[in-house]
């Protein structure tokens, strides 16, 4: 019991320092990044003891600038809500990472431990009850404000995220048809396995455009450029004008750990989670009929390094996607989720549930 | 009318928005592996020029200052000393952030000036640097050409300026840009420093 | 050609005194008036000899005097207008040096036309010499018995007052002259009323030129249309010309009205010094517009000056020969009337010492273009917008003299110097 | 400040020909002057208690006027015209000329209260141009020889 | 009646109208500088001139009288080129230094500039110098310079005080406005000259420099400095209320009332709204304990004071108390105040009057000796002791020597302005309970024991009668400094603490209660009021009787 109670923990402790320190080493990328793509140098300033290291610094110069700016709340706003708005949205990004599966199983000391934080049976609904709730933060904290440009960016956000969320369910639809689950685990198992004993069969191959739909709309669900009209900070004032410190930082947080869940995500449904391709529970097993044997902590290592490495691309993608396409207009965003991604995404689960009555 | 008429209809392709999507993207990752690779090799030290950026290097490196650009306040003097003030208050009424503060006091014993102003205080924290301060002076009191930029302070008190304080700062002119009489920008040692140092 | 009522006085000695002036017929006129004539007939009389004002306004005199209201319970004044100031002028100090008692005789026969039993003199500061006269004159005539109770031994009683003005062109304006007499500072009054209804002292008051009145006694004595018919239509008999400038005998003429100018030039005043040719000649004082070469044929009187655009005024004329720099005459004249601009109006206190400065710059070397039109701009802007006509007096010449020589303003503030030779 | 007896009396009766008090105005004012010499503010005061006029219209009408003396003058009063029929015969020369020679420029008067020099615009003796008016005479006809001649006279 | 046709509207109007006033009539503004109703017509500035078919001049149209049939064009091309000029010719001397002068924002030249001139100046010259900044009385500053010769000053002195401080001097452009060399602009109504200059000539020196014009705010009030109650407009800064150090109300202007000021009022009212903003203000709730003033919330004062008051009542009765009202209240504060003491504590001995024992300067124009606002309303709400058949002032303050009054209630007065020192003292120091309410702190309230802070006229809406039993309204221009309140309202609280509650909720309840219950009151309204004011029944509208002798 005791030690079942000590995996879970370190299973906890690796997941949230997984996620916690991508979303924060996220600010990182993010100025790096663009940097790099514009032609520029980036954040470098920052430096300890005449130690800059490419501007890592900064990342704790956030961090300690966050925690000591002054906390300003406005006269008018709602004390509790106001307070609790950017925790509840903290809260709901972070939940979501206990279905995802880093690994297969490791055994350590006879023991089999599943590489998955929480194994529900329900692992997507799960997601998506979590990320629905995760608009509360945002419309609770706009409200609370008292503000109206806060509100009115509020409602931008609500609306936004609660349009998308179900173009979100019905996007992956197809792929589930195929999988014939909802839960993760099975999910990347089942993309362990060949098409015509060469081909992964990564959700990407067996659902192109439900992966380009989901993409999509899980980038719009992170309120990130092309799709932050519930932010604009600089021009159409978003819904956290109010938060200043710690709050506002909460809420860059939730976006950042909401870039990581949907790379997590993404991952998972579509491009085999930790599965390495040819790689089986006791090594490599190449189509040519070559083996490799390997030991089972090296294979879970392999996983874990292999669904890191493939969640580092996706940011990598969304962040370059957020450096090259400018924002939407609201009308624009609406009219994409209700009337292109939706109707896209319902004949993409027409044309999968043919081939697969077709094919049986 | 339909306004967008007078726009090119889409192609088939460009209303798929994807290929152009997919273009942009090609575009800045490629400035972005480039730009890595490049760093990469500098941080290495196998490449000395800073092709890959740029960007210069601001403490170290000053750019010109164009005359347009509005800096902090500075208030003229008249050749005896004192304020060109005649505290009109046309600066303060002008003024959109509301972040100026005069008081007038009577000057008697020179009828021909009449008016200057016993306080003149600018509240940089409110200041937008829209310059319309200097547009409404009627008697060119007040100027932004200090060339200072670099303006913060720990309290929001500090972030008042005096009177004294800003009829003892001088223009900058070495940071400013000069034109020759054709109006061609003659310095421009600062945009040719060599950011490799 | 050869009638002379007033200027055959000039050259008599003595012509000031009673003694002289009853010998040749003085106070004749006013004895018969005093007992056969009604102020009515009077009134008729000066109308029919088309008698006009001959200060410069050319207001026919017996219509003037008509206006005053015959059943006002107050005083009635008659003033007499001395203050000769206009530029060019000099005549009326002629009239007083010479033909004093025939003033004397006028002011009684129009005071008695109008029931004025006071009549003042406002004899313009200068006049020093002039003003003694009058006094002296004024105070034999007292002890005569022709001033006082009851001159003449008539019941009518008139008082001669002498009020000597103190140097300011604006007190020949005749509100301005009433205000002066007043004792207040000469700024005209706003019309209506006119002074007939109310002037000097809130009372009904005729104001008259000097010269006016002294043809008074004349037009009574040889009947109306033997004086009308000495001039032109509508302009009654003789006047006299005051002539100065560049001509060989400048002085006062008396002639017809109506005669040409050129006549007048050089016919009696002798043509130019030196054999110069006519530049331009100012016909009616400084005032009035400028008249070119081509145009001194014209008649001298009130309705043939106003048909070209110019005017009588008060007869002073002033030549100018071809060396004489335009520029130069307008600022002189400009001065003159920046000078003696009152100061009550916007339009002439403001305008006046403008013009000038412009003008001063002109002279000066530094015009720009645009002077030249601005000149005419601010005259333009005086004229017809001031109280009084001073403001028109000041900007008719500017308007005149830039029209007529604009080439010569041009090549002023073009060269920066004056295009004629010596200067 | 007073009239003497005979100023008096003369003033007395220079104000009774006129209708109004105030209208004495300038007769009484020449007559102050006469007295004496100049009319300064406590003059004003005293001609505006004569006339019961305020004083400040006294002075209004005294500033008004160019021939109102308000500072002391000189014996010799030169005003010599600088009309426009003296300027087209060459006055601005004389002027000069006898500018020069009192070492006076416009309305000034010497510190001995000799002379006085004010160039004035038309006197109304064109006929004569060009000419000056020194006290109460006219001289006509000016050259430089001619006032020489006049200064050698009055001095 | 005349009827003539401006800009093509026709109007009928009374015989011996100029044009200028017929165009006013019918919402036509004309530019005018010289021109001025109170004055006598000049016109002189000639920027009024229009024109009028079948007269070959432009006519001024201050001076110029209707006639049946006269056709006037206010407005047209050529009326316009001749205003043009005019602003032209005026500007040509005047100096461009409206950054530094106080007129700036109220100018008419600066404001026909921009409605009728908007040309470039063709000037180049020097313009003519003359004097500036030159102080020229106790009030008034002269900038000549500025000065574009309307003569309105020159002619208030001479026609309305007939002082004849001012004068015109010299001639041409060298015309220049200025005092009689020697004398001061010193009347007691030169403030007047200030308002009517259209320009920056001359200038206010209390106001001069303290703020600019359009900072300002104006509420329409009545003077409280006497009992002529003229109309005048506070101008309070409410936009940078810290350009004057606290002071809220920077000046005060007459306001038109053909019936009571017409358009002037004197210094002595202009100049003293000081105590407005004085550092004399009592600003909260006091009382004194031990010699100290200590501060209270209004709860706690109201509680006190009328546990006090009830205590006393029942110990000694109400012959033990005396109130005494003050003239510088509004009629609302007296008829709170009335119904308060007369219903609630069923007390007599109330009066209001304290002759003062210096005779304040009263002229037959504007100026009266009862420097109060409202001595007529109070004695015809029936405060005097006669009507109520209680002691007098001075009855009291003796009454209270001999120990016989217990509580004694005072509002505003300042009875040493009517009493010896000593004597007030002596008495005051045996009155159990001495209650001081009013706007400012002086000699009585330091012998009080609580002192409650009442709202100054510029604070509060409400009305005063005049001499000539004119009602006139003040209105409330800035909030009550501090913890201060209308005098209605501190009296409803306390009625309502005692047990007696007034339904009144602003000062037009109050009035109209009174204007139902008092005599000379019945049939007037708050609403009814109006910007002139009305007349209390029994008086005659009579403006000559109202003004004295006004010169015409």
């Amino acid at each position: 019991m005791v030690e079942g109670i000590g995996i879970v923990l370190l299973k906890l402790a690796f997941v949230l320092l997984f996620v916690l320190n991508f979303g924060g080493l996220l600010t990182w990328v993010e100025r790096k990044q663009s940097a790099l793509m514009q032609d520029r140098i980036g954040a470098n300033r920052a430096s300890i003891f005449g130690i800059r290291l490419i501007g890592l610094f900064h990342t704790i110069a956030d961090a300690v600038k966050m925690f000591t700016k002054e906390s300003f709340r406005p006269v008018a706003a709602e004390k509790f809500l106001f307070t609790i708005g950017p925790g509840i949205s903290v809260f709901f990004a972070l939940v979501g990472f206990a279905v995802i599966p880093f690994g297969d199983v490791l055994i350590i000391g006879g023991k089999e431990i599943n590489l998955q934080l929480a194994p529900l049976n329900i692992g997507v609904l799960y997601l998506f009850a979590v990320a629905g709730m995760a608009v509360y933060g945002v419309v609770l904290g706009a409200w609370a404000s008292k503000n109206n440009f806060a509100l009115l960016g509020g409602l931008r956000a609500s609306a936004q995220m609660i349009s998308y969320e179900v173009a979100l369910g019905v996007t992956i639809i197809g792929s589930l048809m195929i999988y014939q689950t909802v839960e993760l685990q099975e999910i990347v198992r089942w993309q362990g396995g060949t098409l015509w004993g060469w081909l992964p069969k990564w959700g990407v191959l067996m659902q192109p455009v439900g992966f380009i739909l989901f993409l999509t709309v899980g980038i719009a669900q992170s309120k990130r450029v092309p799709f932050d009209a519930p932010e604009g900070e600089s021009e159409i004032i978003g819904y956290f004008l109010e938060y200043s410190g710690m709050g506002f930082g909460m809420y860059m947080l939730t976006d950042f750990v909401e870039t990581v869940m949907i790379s997590a995500i993404t991952v998972t449904l579509f491009l085999g989670g930790w599965q390495v391709p040819y790689l089986m529970a006791d090594g490599f097993h190449f189509p040519w009929g070559a083996t490799w044997q390997l030991e089972n902590w090296a294979v879970a290592l392999l996983q874990v390094g292999s669904f890191t490495l493939k969640v580092m691309f996706f940011l990598w993608l969304q962040m370059t996607i957020r450096w090259t396409l400018p924002r939407f207009r609201y009308d624009q965003i609406m009219r994409l989720g209700w009337k292109y991604i939706l109707p896209i995404s319902l004949v993409n689960i027409l044309i999968t549930g043919l081939i697969i009555t077709l094919l049986k | 009318m339909n306004i967008h008429d007078k726009y090119k209809p889409l192609t088939f392709w460009e209303k798929l928005y994807l290929p152009a999507i997919i273009s942009g993207l090609w575009l800045t990752s490629m400035h972005f592996f480039r730009n890595l690779t490049l760093h990469i090799l500098r941080a290495l030290r196998l490449r000395k020029t800073a092709d890959g950026a740029v960007t210069i290097q601001y403490p170290e490196f000053l750019r010109p200052l164009f005359p347009r650009l509005r800096t902090m306040h500075r208030l003229t003097k008249r050749d005896d000393g004192t304020p060109r003030c005649v505290a009109c208050m046309m600066c303060e009424t002008v003024c959109p952030a509301k972040c100026i503060y005069i008081i007038a006091d009577e000057k008697l014993e020179n009828p021909e000036i009449e008016k200057m102003p016993e306080s003149f205080d600018i509240d940089l924290g409110l200041c937008i640097f829209c310059g319309y301060c200097v547009e409404a002076c009627p008697v060119d009191a007040i100027r932004m050409d200090t060339g200072i930029l670099e303006i913060s302070n720990l309290t929001r008190k500090g972030m008042v300026l005096d009177m004294e304080t800003m009829l003892n700062l001088e223009p900058m002119q070495d940071r400013y840009v000069k034109y020759t009489k054709e109006g061609e920008i003659v310095s421009q040692e600062y945009l040719k420093q060599d950011l490799s140092k | 050609m050869s009638e002379k009522i007033i200027s055959k006085f000039f050259d008599i000695e003595d012509s000031h005194t009673i003694e002289i002036y009853e010998k040749h017929g003085g106070y004749e006129t006013i004895r018969k008036v005093l007992k056969q004539w009604t102020p009515e007939q009077i009134i008729e009389e000066v109308s029919n000899a088309n008698l006009r004002g001959l200060g410069g306004a050319g207001f026919p005199a017996g219509r003037k005097w008509s206006f005053i209201p015959k059943d006002s319970p107050k005083p009635k004044y008659l003033v007499i207008n001395a203050d000769e100031s206009e530029p060019g002028t000099f005549k009326d100090r002629y009239v007083i040096d010479h033909y004093t008692h025939g003033l004397f005789e006028g002011i009684m026969i129009a005071s008695y036309a109008i029931g004025a039993h006071k009549a003042f003199i406002y004899i313009r500061g200068e006049y020093i010499r002039q003003t003694e006269r009058l006094v002296e004159q004024i105070e034999a005539a007292y002890e005569k018995g022709y001033l006082g109770k009851g001159i003449f031994g008539s019941k009518f009683d008139l008082d001669l007052i002498v009020h000597r003005g103190a140097g300011a062109y604006i007190c020949g304006e005749e509100t301005a002259l009433l205000e002066s007499l007043e004792g207040k500072k000469g700024w005209p009054r706003m019309k209506p009323p006119f002074p007939a209804i109310e002037g000097a002292f809130h009372s009904p008051t005729i104001v008259n030129n000097v010269e006016t009145l002294a043809y008074v006694p004349t037009i009574i004595k040889n009947g109306a249309d033997s004086f009308a018919n000495l001039g032109s239509e509508r302009n009654g008999g003789l006047r006299l010309y005051s002539i100065s400038g560049h001509v060989k005998n400048p002085g006062v003429y008396e002639l017809p009205m109506g005669i040409p100018l050129r006549e007048i030039i050089y016919e009696h005043a002798g043509g130019l010094e030196n054999g110069n040719g006519i530049k331009a000649v100012i016909p009616g004082g400084s005032s009035s517009p400028i008249l070119t070469p081509n145009e001194i044929d014209v008649n001298m009187d009130f309705d043939s000056l106003a048909a070209i655009g110019s005017m009588l005024g008060s007869a002073g004329i002033i030549v100018m020969d071809d060396s004489t720099c335009m520029v130069r005459a307008l600022y002189v004249v400009t001065r003159f009337y920046h000078h003696e601009s009152c100061g009550q109006c916007t339009p002439c206190r403001e305008g006046t010492g403008w013009a000038e400065k412009v003008l001063k710059r002109i002279l000066d070397g530094a015009g720009r273009p645009e002077d030249v039109d601005n000149l005419v701009e601010i005259a333009d802007n005086i004229i017809g917008n001031t109280i009084c006509p001073l403001g028109d007096a000041a900007a008719l010449p500017i308007q005149s003299y830039v029209k007529k020589f604009r080439e010569e303003f041009e090549y002023h503030v073009r060269e920066g110097k004056c295009d004629v030779k010596g200067q | 400040m007073e009239f003497c007896k005979a100023a008096k009396t003369e003033c007395d009766k220079i104000i009774a020909k006129y209708p109004e008090k105030r209208a004495a105005m300038l007769p009484v004012l020449y007559l102050a002057e006469k007295e004496f010499g100049h009319i300064s503010p406590e003059v004003e005061k005293y001609v505006g208690k004569l006339l019961d006029v305020p004083p400040v219209k006294v002075h209004e009408v005294m500033t008004f006027y160019t021939l109102i003396a308000a500072k002391p003058r000189g014996k010799y009063h030169f005003q010599i015209c600088r009309g426009l029929s003296c300027d087209l015969k060459g006055c601005v020369k004389i002027i000069d000329y006898l500018s020069e020679k009192l070492g006076l420029s416009s309305d000034e008067t010497s510190d001995d209260l000799m002379y006085t020099f004010t160039p004035v615009e038309c006197l109304a003796a064109c006929e004569t141009a060009p000419m000056m008016q020194l006290n109460e005479d006219y001289y006509g006809n000016l050259t430089k020889e001619k006032i020489d001649d006049i200064l050698k006279e009055n001095s | 009646m005349p009827k003539i046709t401006i800009d093509s509207t026709e109007i009928e109007v009374e015989k011996g109208t100029t044009v200028i006033q017929a165009a006013e009539q019918i919402g036509i503004d004309i530019p005018r500088y010289c021109y001025h109703p109170g004055l006598s017509i000049v016109g002189v500035c000639r920027i009024c001139l229009v024109e009028i078919e079948r007269m070959p001049k432009l006519q001024v149209a201050c001076y110029t009288p209707v006639a049946d049939g006269m056709v006037v064009h206010t407005n047209n091309e050529k009326v316009q080129q001749a205003r043009r000029a005019v602003l032209e010719f005026l500007l040509i001397n005047h100096p461009l230094d409206c950054p530094v002068c106080d007129q700036a924002g109220e100018c008419w030249l600066q404001n026909f500039y921009m409605q009728h001139g908007l040309y470039d100046s063709k000037m180049v010259e020097d313009k003519v110098k003359k004097q500036k900044a030159l102080p020229i009385g106790p009030n008034v500053m002269l900038d000549s310079e500025r000065c574009i010769l309307c003569t309105r000053c020159v002619r208030f002195c001479d026609e309305i005080t007939e002082t004849h401080e001012l004068g015109i001097f010299n001639r041409g452009d060298h015309t220049e406005l200025l005092p009689y060399p020697g004398q001061e602009l010193d009347n007691k109504y030169s403030g007047n000259t200030i308002d009517i200059c259209p320009v920056g000539a001359l200038t206010d020196k209390d106001f001069r420099f303290r703020t600019r014009v359009w900072y300002l705010t104006e509420t329409p009030s009545v003077c409280p400095g006497c009992s002529t109650g003229c109309n005048i407009n506070v101008h309070h800064n409410d936009h940078r209320p810290y350009k004057a150090g606290g002071i809220r109300v920077s000046r005060l202007k007459p306001r038109y009332n053909p019936d009571v000021n017409q358009w002037w009022m004197c210094d002595e009212g202009r100049y003293g709204f000081t105590q407005v903003d004085a550092d004399s203000r009592i600003v909260a709730p006091q009382k004194k304990t031990r010699g100290d003033w200590q501060l209270l919330s209004w709860q706690d004062a109201i509680d006190e004071i009328a546990t006090k008051i009830k205590g006393i009542l029942k110990k000694h009765g109400a012959d033990a108390f005396g109130v005494i009202l003050s003239p510088q209240m509004t009629n609302e504060g007296l008829f709170a105040a009335k119904r308060f003491f007369q219903e609630t504590l069923e007390v007599e001995n109330i009066d209001f009057e304290v002759v003062a024992r210096e005779k304040g300067y009263a002229d037959d124009f504007l100026m009266k000796a009862d420097k109060n606002p409202n001595s007529e309303g109070a004695k015809k709400i029936g405060l005097s002791a006669v009507d109520n058949s209680g002691l007098e002032v001075a009855q009291m303050l003796a009454d209270a020597k001999d120990n016989r009054l217990k509580a004694l209630y005072i509002c505003h007065h300042n009875l040493e302005k009517g009493f010896k020192k000593e004597e007030v003292k002596e008495a005051l120091s045996k009155v159990d309970l001495v209650i001081f309410q009013g706007t400012n702190q002086n000699s009585t309230s330091n012998l009080a024991n609580y002192c409650l802070p009442s709202a100054s006229f510029v604070e509060k809406d409400g009305t005063f009668t005049n001499f000539a039993g004119r009602v006139q309204e003040i209105h409330k221009a800035v909030e009550p400094l501090g913890e201060s309140k209308p005098d209605w309202t501190i009296f409803r609280n306390l009625s309502k603490r005692l047990g007696k509650s007034m339904p009144y909720f602003e000062a037009g309840d109050v009035f109209n209660a009174l204007a139902e219950e008092v005599d000379a009151f019945k049939g007037l309204s708050y609403e009814k009021i109006g910007e002139h004011g009305v007349l209390l029944n029994g008086h005659r509208a009579s403006t000559e009787k109202e003004m004295g002798a006004l010169v015409a």
